[in-house]
């Protein structure tokens, strides 16, 4: 049971450091206020435009403010060399990766919550498909950015320009969770189609890679 | 000098570290016998952090072997090693009890147990558990003592501090010598990394030399003229 | 082995000029499209080879983490390299032939879009291999390894999804493939598979030279410091 | 046609290019090696 004590231990003590410093979260949510506010100039926002690329829109600017949160997750152990106490410590490798990740999780569905409001009132959205369908599709779409982001900014870490790193590895490897979030985020906002294919893919994608990463995290870890 | 009779706690056989071209480590073969104090000297940029480190298992040896407690994999015996390094270890934006509590849990002491533990380990390095004031805010050299206390959380068998009285005012750093002394007294081993070998003179039972990554020589004396 | 190299040139050159001739006269001349079709020949081999070799990079990665053998890891690096440049060929040729075909550069039909995403994962991998330095390199390269192998259906299948909703060009040479087209296509692909056979052999023994030189200039450096 | 020779040229200008950097690399090794030698 200690797996899960340290787990909740981790990520108690995230959430209160960036209660405490709020570098993260205020980085974050005053990123994507600024692409809400750029992406407007690049097209007409009418309703009816809006409703078709607003799923990209968001996403990509979920994606964009998930970055400066990632960076940030890391860079916290870095100070002081508080990691290398975690290294040194008999605590598994996995409870720090599930905590550094739900954190994360935490963040940026706070930021979409917080965000989403705003998005709605200044394209004038609104949903002609089943709008409680996006609730599943942000769950796990974000949950597909945060558990590759914590683990590629855990690999960035440990290269020459960590922060330039974490976008190039991670984007790639992102295609298609991204398509599967914005999609299925159209396909309930035109109502056009149904979005259980991509709810179906992002499933996958969320089990293939959490698995895969909770199995390569040790190493990533343990590598100096 | 007793010679004691018990198998050495470190082993390190021809152990080179390298970082890229640069070598750290040029081969070091020491045995360090359990139960004593030993203070590692050398000038910086000898080696002298690269060897703790190596010794706790945080970097790994580019040649050579070295097992610590009887074990070459020394993350099976991590739970033996209490580690004070250069930087503090402790997160600034919480308070030391804070700290303390949470690398407790790492340990796997939890609740009342962790509590307890916590205020000792604070007590014992002369601080205030109560103190309700984030690391960041300590002067350098409470921060220093709570390194420590966080690095004998775990009732550690081994200690490697580095440089533990830097930056620390005289008196407190003679009180941190006196507690080292009575850890030694208690059966425990320790690796102090200092600059100030003059404080724990009474105590240390041997000096260590280290030069360009090398052990050069080991006294039970301090060699006069130095600090 | 050292013999086989000259041999192995030699049959790949051989095989090359004559994948050559049969590509350009050999070939029947396709319908609708005429002499552009022949692109075909570089065009597709050039794919199923670096599809070839980003899966011979999945097992080697994995055979690193496992057994932990410079030998895997430089397999990884190699073929990784070696699969970029063919599917660079695959990028290039491709819209060259869209040119005239379907009057465009590029169109974001499903394949076109999911080799592009694919050469994009393995041009992050090379570019970490890139940044990152030390004993951990090849570790971190092993893990994205295995994460953007992972990843490769993925793309494809959403990827496919998205674009047949959506009505695009369709490639040709699809469907049934003239047995005279078939067989000078399987030719072309022996003789890029020893093309790439040859340059992967190449690679790995400059890899292994290279690291060669590290290790003696890093026991030079070790020699120096210790005089 | 000048597509097809285009694209045939193409090919092998990039496999061109990627084996004269392995040789590059190979005579950078090579000084080096004479370097050590020495």
């Amino acid at each position: 049971m200690s797996f899960l004590a340290v787990m909740r231990a981790t990520l108690a003590k995230d959430l209160r450091l960036e209660w405490r410093s709020k570098d993260a979260i205020n980085a974050m949510l005053f990123f994507s206020l600024l692409v809400v506010v750029i992406f407007s100039f690049a097209f007409e926002p009418t309703a009816e435009e809006s409703r078709k690329i607003a799923g990209g829109l968001v996403w990509v600017a979920f994606l964009f403010a998930a970055i400066v949160v990632l960076n940030q997750t890391w860079a916290r152990e870095l100070r002081n060399h508080v990691l290398d106490a975690y290294r040194m410590s008999p605590a598994s490798a996995n409870s720090l990766f599930l905590a550094k990740a739900f954190g994360n999780f935490i963040f940026v569905i706070v930021l979409e919550a917080l965000m989403t409001p705003l998005f709605i009132a200044f394209y004038r959205l609104g949903a002609i498909g089943p709008a409680w369908e996006l609730l599943p599709i942000a769950t796990l779409g974000t949950w597909a950015l945060v558990v590759n982001g914590t683990f590629f900014a855990a690999i960035s870490l440990r290269t020459r320009s960590r922060e330039v790193m974490l976008p190039l590895l991670l984007f790639p490897i992102s295609v298609p969770a991204l398509l599967g979030m914005v999609n299925a985020t159209t396909a309930v906002l035109t109502g056009e189609e149904s979005a259980r294919f991509w709810i179906t893919l992002l499933v996958a994608y969320d089990v293939v890679f959490t698995i895969a990463c909770l199995l390569l995290f040790e190493t990533i870890l343990e590598a100096e | 000098m007793p010679i004691s009779d018990a198998p050495p706690i470190i082993i390190a056989d021809g152990v080179i570290k390298q970082f890229g071209r640069f070598a750290a480590l040029r081969g070091v073969n020491a045995e360090f016998a359990p139960g004593r104090l030993y203070v590692v000297l050398g000038d910086n940029g000898a080696g002298k952090t690269t060897l703790l480190r190596t010794i706790a298992g945080l970097a790994q040896p580019t040649r050579g072997t070295i097992s610590v407690l009887g074990a070459k994999e020394i993350k099976t015996v991590c739970s033996q090693i209490g580690y004070m390094a250069h930087p503090s270890l402790l997160y600034d934006e919480m308070t030391g009890f804070e700290n303390l509590r949470y690398f407790a849990g790492l340990y796997g002491i939890h609740d009342d147990a962790a509590n307890f533990t916590c205020r000792e380990a604070i007590i014992s390095v002369k601080l205030d558990p109560d103190l309700n004031r984030p690391v960041g805010q300590y002067s350098q050299g409470m921060r220093q003592r709570m390194s420590l206390a966080r690095a004998l959380l775990n009732d550690p068998t081994l200690l490697l501090l580095d440089e533990p009285f830097s930056n620390v005012d005289f008196h407190s750093a003679q009180e941190m010598a006196t507690l080292l002394g009575q850890m030694r007294d208690q059966g425990k081993t320790l690796l102090v990394v200092t600059h100030q070998p003059g404080l724990l003179e009474p105590a240390a039972d041997e000096f260590v030399w280290i030069d360009s990554g090398k052990i050069v020589d080991r006294t039970s004396k301090l060699r006069a003229g130095t600090q | 082995m050292k013999r086989g190299f000259p041999i192995l040139a030699i049959v790949t050159a051989v095989l090359l000029s004559f994948a050559l001739y049969e590509a350009l006269i050999g070939a029947p001349t396709e319908r609708s499209m005429g002499d552009v079709q022949r692109i075909f020949y570089y065009h597709v081999p050039s794919a199923w080879t670096a599809f070839l070799l980003f899966f011979v990079n999945f097992g080697a990665s994995i055979a690193y983490l496992v057994k932990r053998r410079p030998a895997a890891d430089i397999v990884a690096l190699t073929s990784a390299e070696v699969g970029v440049v063919f599917l660079t060929v695959n990028l290039v040729t491709g819209p060259i032939w869209a040119r005239p075909v379907w009057g465009i550069w590029w169109t974001w039909d499903w394949r076109l879009t999911s080799t592009l995403v694919m050469w994009l994962i393995y041009v992050s991998y090379l570019l970490l291999r890139r940044f990152s330095s030390g004993g951990q390199a090849p570790l971190l390269a092993a893990a994205l390894g295995i994460l953007g192998a992972l990843c490769v259906p993925f793309v494809y299948f959403s990827i496919w999804f998205f674009r047949t909703q959506h009505p695009s060009p369709v490639i040709g040479g699809g469907g049934s493939l003239d047995p005279r087209m078939a067989h000078v296509l399987l030719i072309n692909w022996a003789a890029f598979l020893c093309l790439a056979w040859l340059v992967c052999w190449t690679r790995y023994q400059l890899e292994v030279a290279k690291r060669q030189v590290e290790e003696a200039q890093s026991l030079e450096s070790l020699l120096e410091g210790s005089r | 046609m000048t597509y097809l020779y285009a694209a045939y040229i193409a090919t092998w200008v990039i496999h061109g290019t990627y084996l004269a950097i392995l040789v590059r690399k190979y005579s950078k090794i090579r000084r080096e090696m004479e370097s050590l030698k020495k």
